[in-house]
């Protein structure tokens, strides 16, 4: 793993926090001080992603443009990560004209076709999506690969299951990828899964199975990487898993009284400053190069929320369009 | 997303007012407390108290047994229900938005439903199955839809729609109480829920003691003489707005609460049509295929003479409910759309 | 159960004739030729050829890598199908009976339906989902439903049900060619197979070169003045029976088959009943919150004036489909109750 | 195992093969020379159980009348090993006022609430039932059992995982029993499984498997002992297949052409033929008691037809009923 991977991955993380920080900043500014779920800039659920960016940069580092990837209601780390639009994409979370969806979708349905990035407020419901991507990269006899990303508490539905079994029996270049949070909303690993990991299911659909126990970037890297890779030479779909932690509340507006103690734990393990400590120990960067990281986020992610907020509000009749093609 | 103790209040009069989510919790918790039977199963039902506020409190008053969190594994905790109900317990069962069926729609419509009816009549299924419904908080495509027209078009649930507190009540009682499935569906804006925009009549007063409200009776919320809206949950208050509204324009206005769409209570439509000679239908479901057709073949079976003027449908226009406020309250049975359904129906 | 080859046969006229399932297949197969995207994908449409005949012979022509036997797994297997539309491809993804909708309706409403919508109009999903319908052989009440007015409620798919073999082909062409999601729904008992009670339009004459059907286009099978019957799939034909047993008595009916629910043709069917002023609608679909009531609205926004009698429905009650012979007969839409209904909108 | 327990296991197998045959030859009777699915007395799709005998007979002299089962498409052998009453079930088979649902379900959808059994046609949809059985009976503080019976095609189906998980996580007194015959309809196990058995995916729930490689009512009846007695004493679910053969076809009408030899195999190891070789040759039977036994049976057999064509059909406005409780 070279020198220059751990800065870009590193650089992806931080990319990432600044855009969720931003959000939530912009999603609360006009929420208090009663928070009204339906008010403000970027009204309904929202889902953040901090304490995840591990996951997104060290799989995503993997993978093509034109690889394709299925994200589940929490995709914003991928998203980014795997290179959809910022723009676009935040113009969507504020319900803009120019958004990706022109302001149909919201942030649960991000599509970017010129990336092949897609996701779905349904848990689990993106994964035989992915098996059909994977599906017709085959059959097209390209070297594509199409990666599914879902929670550990996705991990128990039906479909799920199913996608595994339907990948492994064709065969097919799929990457299923678990972020293990720990929790389902406020249901803890424990009570939504009948096994310590989900590790221990790949072996019942014949594939591959590896488990990143420390939600450390370079972990998720090398794993993903072999996955990524055996699904490129058509040696089949692999299952990882990440343990992973969420750092703030399922969504926003979620007072997370369940959580009691392991809060205060998962909020001192966050994982961006301590990769950051380790690459300035390691002299890979150093305060001057992290700053630099850092503000070149920001300005990057201020000038999308900029490019949102100068959008035009879709007019109301659009609503009629694009049912059908 | 907690329910806080802001939503009961008794005013200085000393009627006791509850939100219907409050209205709903107490049902279940006197139901339970009647009933060993009872219990509750659903993701997020316990600690969290309900996505939606339909559980708070149970689970610190009835325990983890009773009160049962699940995986999300809606196909095998629904079924799980359908075994249980057959094996003599009433279970109460939360799929956490209606927009999630699809992933459990055989257990609910070819299990729970057929089961009775395929056996001769000899197994019972005991069950309610709740869920939120409805938009108008931006939630998107796959969580602010209403869908009860997909229930109710297919046969062996009872489908009720409650849109006030002691409404929510007395059906929630009644539905636990009821030999069949009930699909009971209570819409977020009428939960008085702290964190969404309330509705000022999703706190009222609720009687302590426990009541039935017999499943398959209207309300006629509003009398009037001019035109008859037929309606139900939010769409219930919108439009009595609407109504006192066109009220002071000269416009009388009946507004009917279904308050269960299966069974139908045709007698209480047909009696108002009667009356007025116009109907309007208002449903935040999808137009087509759904309520507002089935109100007009009520009628049309009937007596298609009965309307003096054409129906007026006030619904989503069969598109996906859209993200952005401007293009979902596009969509929505707003009270501006109410407004000019009524305006256009009554011909002024 | 394989359709075998007296389905083909070539009258002296000269004019070749096939079953629906033959010319469904033919279609099928044409695309398949044109357009290497094109492949179909189900339980059993290998080697068995569709337990309805709806693919028999594809496997042998085109090879178990565009004709795809898979697991029991639909969710799975449609949820691929969207994904490899997106990715480029035109599945054909076969749910063996409408009936196992349940197991994988999110797949179907709220992804295949609503991504393109959601994406603002830049993802298409081109993809047909077919599946057998109906009921009148004894197969009970999860092998026997129509449901196509569950699939008409939700927006984003056009829902396609052909009566006989000349539209099947070209309704099957059109919506393999069509950019959206289509659910071509078939009637089994449409279908001319060996092994079920025949009706004699089951197989007809079909052009040999490929050729598209619009969809959304309903069909005046049958011109008449004294009531109009709207209807679809097999009702069609026991309608035209019945018709000309009535055209006897006097009684000319002008028979519509609707070919499509999404879109739903209202033109034709305000122009028929602007006519006739009587309407009969046929639907082997559950009575209530379905294409009757979706009809009635239609006349009814437009003018309710134009029914002289009232509407008469004639579908199925609100029952779970039975199995017993006399109690499913008593609950389908069987020539019989066709006429009485007819008799009675005309009010002989 | 003890002998008594042998031969009686032989006299359910019988039982089970003298009632297929009996439905076979009164579904056909009507429905030559040309075969009409809905014509005849037993009209619809017709699931028969020839070859499975072993799975039934095994696993239901473990049960006691107060133990739920919920059985598939193909349920005949489970109701009767199981003590659905046979004159009851015929009359539903033949769609007799008299029958078990009053004709409204027919062969796919048998109910007897006096023995807990239940039936579907949708594939792998009666195994949440049966969780919600175990469900049931443990809240109600009884040692009794659930069992789930599906075939090996309906194990890829997603909602049997749930109730896999649901079933461990909650410590639930089921059964899950897969008959594997090799076949869902047309598609062979190497065709839908990704793995070789699905005893692979049992600790994919942390629940014991069991494999019965051989289709020997012996293993079957060894095999579910345990599986019942765990259950019972409140130790949890476990999962169990058994390699069992479809003699006939899918349903009857199935030309079963892709069946190709195999056929021909399946039919040389008819588990009855085999079974009663070895008690005769045991000495546990001689050729006096098979005659008794087989004779029984069909009188039991015969009776049931006769008592189901002397029933009455049920009044057409009958349909109307028993939607509603
Ligand atoms: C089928 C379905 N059931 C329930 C939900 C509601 N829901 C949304 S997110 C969530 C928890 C998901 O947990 P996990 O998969 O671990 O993802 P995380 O939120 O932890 O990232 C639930 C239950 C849903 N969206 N879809
Ligand atoms: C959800 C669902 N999908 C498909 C079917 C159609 N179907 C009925 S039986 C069957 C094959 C079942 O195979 P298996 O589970 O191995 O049981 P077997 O028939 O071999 O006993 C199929 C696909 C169904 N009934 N339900
Ligand atoms: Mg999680
Ligand atoms: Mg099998």
């Amino acid at each position: 793993m070279g020198e220059d991977i751990k800065v870009q991955l590193y650089t992806t993380m931080v990319r990432i926090r600044t855009y969720e920080e931003a959000i939530l900043r912009e999603y609360h500014r006009d929420k208090s001080p009663v928070f009204d779920i339906g008010a403000g800039r970027i009204p309904g659920e929202m889902h953040l992603s901090a304490g995840q960016e591990p996951v997104a940069a060290g799989l995503c580092a993997h993978l093509r443009p034109d690889d394709a990837i299925t994200a589940p209601h929490r995709p914003h780390h991928l998203a980014l990560a795997h290179g959809v639009d910022m723009k676009r994409m935040t113009a969507e979370i504020f319900g803009r004209e120019s958004g990706l969806g022109r302001g149909k979708g919201g942030h649960m349905h991000l599509f970017d076709p010129a990336v092949h990035f897609g996701c779905s407020g349904i848990i689990a419901q993106g994964a035989p999506t992915a098996v059909g991507a994977a599906l017709a990269f085959k059959r097209q006899g390209s070297d594509r690969v199409a990666v599914s990303v879902v929670g550990e508490g996705a991990a128990n539905q039906g479909g799920f299951h199913e996608s595994l079994n339907l990948a492994s029996l064709w065969r097919l270049p799929v990457v299923f990828v678990i972020e293990d949070n720990g929790w389902g909303i406020s249901v803890p690993r424990s009570a939504s899964t009948s096994v310590p990991s989900n590790i221990d299911r790949a072996a019942g659909y014949a594939m591959p199975g590896e488990l990143v126990e420390d939600n450390s970037v370079d972990g998720v890297y090398e794993a993903a990487g072999r996955a990524v890779t055996r699904a490129r030479k058509g040696e089949g779909p692999t299952l990882l898993e990440i343990r992973t932690i969420r750092l703030w509340g399922h969504f926003e507006g979620d007072a997370q009284a369940y959580r009691g103690e392991e809060l205060a734990q998962a909020q001192a393990s966050d994982p961006l400053p301590i990769y950051e400590q380790r690459l300035l120990k390691d002299g890979l960067l150093d305060e001057a190069a992290v700053a630099a990281i850092k503000e070149q986020a920001v300005n990057e992610v201020e000038d999308a929320i900029a490019f949102a907020l100068s959008s035009a509000e879709p007019a109301p009749e659009e609503a009629l369009e694009d049912v059908f093609a | 997303m907690t329910v806080t103790d802001t939503t009961t209040n008794k005013p200085s009069s000393g009627v006791r007012r509850l939100t219907t989510a409050r209205a709903m919790v107490e049902a279940i918790a006197q139901e339970m407390e009647r009933d060993p039977s009872v219990f509750v199963m659903g993701e997020d039902v316990g600690a969290y108290g309900g996505i939606f506020g339909s559980t708070t409190g149970l689970l610190e008053r009835f325990g983890s047994e009773r009160v049962m969190d699940t995986p999300i594994s809606e196909t095998g905790f629904i079924g799980a229900g359908i075994g249980a109900a057959i094996e003599g317990m009433r279970p109460i069962v939360e799929l956490m938005f209606v927009d999630f069926f699809g992933v459990c729609m055989d257990q609910i419509y070819n299990h729970m439903a057929k089961i009775h009816y395929e056996s001769g009549g000899h197994v019972k299924v005991p069950m309610v199955l709740m869920a939120a419904v409805g938009g108008g908080y931006s939630d998107g495509a796959q969580h602010s839809q209403c869908l009860w027209g997909t229930f109710a078009h297919l046969p062996g649930m009872k489908v009720v729609v409650p849109s006030n507190p002691a409404d929510a009540k007395g059906l929630m009682i009644a539905a636990i109480r009821d030999d069949n499935p009930v699909i009971y569906l209570f819409h977020k804006g009428v939960m008085g829920l702290p964190w969404m925009a309330k509705n000022s009549r999703a706190i009222g007063p609720v009687p302590e003691e426990p009541y039935e409200l017999p499943i398959g009776k209207a309300a006629v919320v509003r009398e009037g003489r001019d035109a008859t809206v037929v309606t139900l949950s939010l769409s219930v208050h919108h439009t009595l707005d609407v109504a006192d509204e066109l009220a002071a324009q000269g416009i009388d206005v009946e507004v009917i609460d279904l308050r269960s769409l299966v069974p139908l209570d045709g007698e209480t439509v047909l009696a108002s049509v009667a009356k007025t000679g116009r109907l309007v239908v208002v449903d935040e479901d999808y137009r087509s295929f759904g309520l507002s057709g089935e109100l007009a073949a009520l009628i049309a079976e009937h007596d298609p003479g009965m309307l003096r003027a054409p129906l007026v449908r006030v619904a989503v226009p069969d598109v996906p409910i859209p993200y952005a406020r401007p293009l979902e309250r596009f969509v929505l049975p707003t009270p501006e759309r109410i407004k000019s359904g009524i305006v256009s129906v009554v011909g002024r």
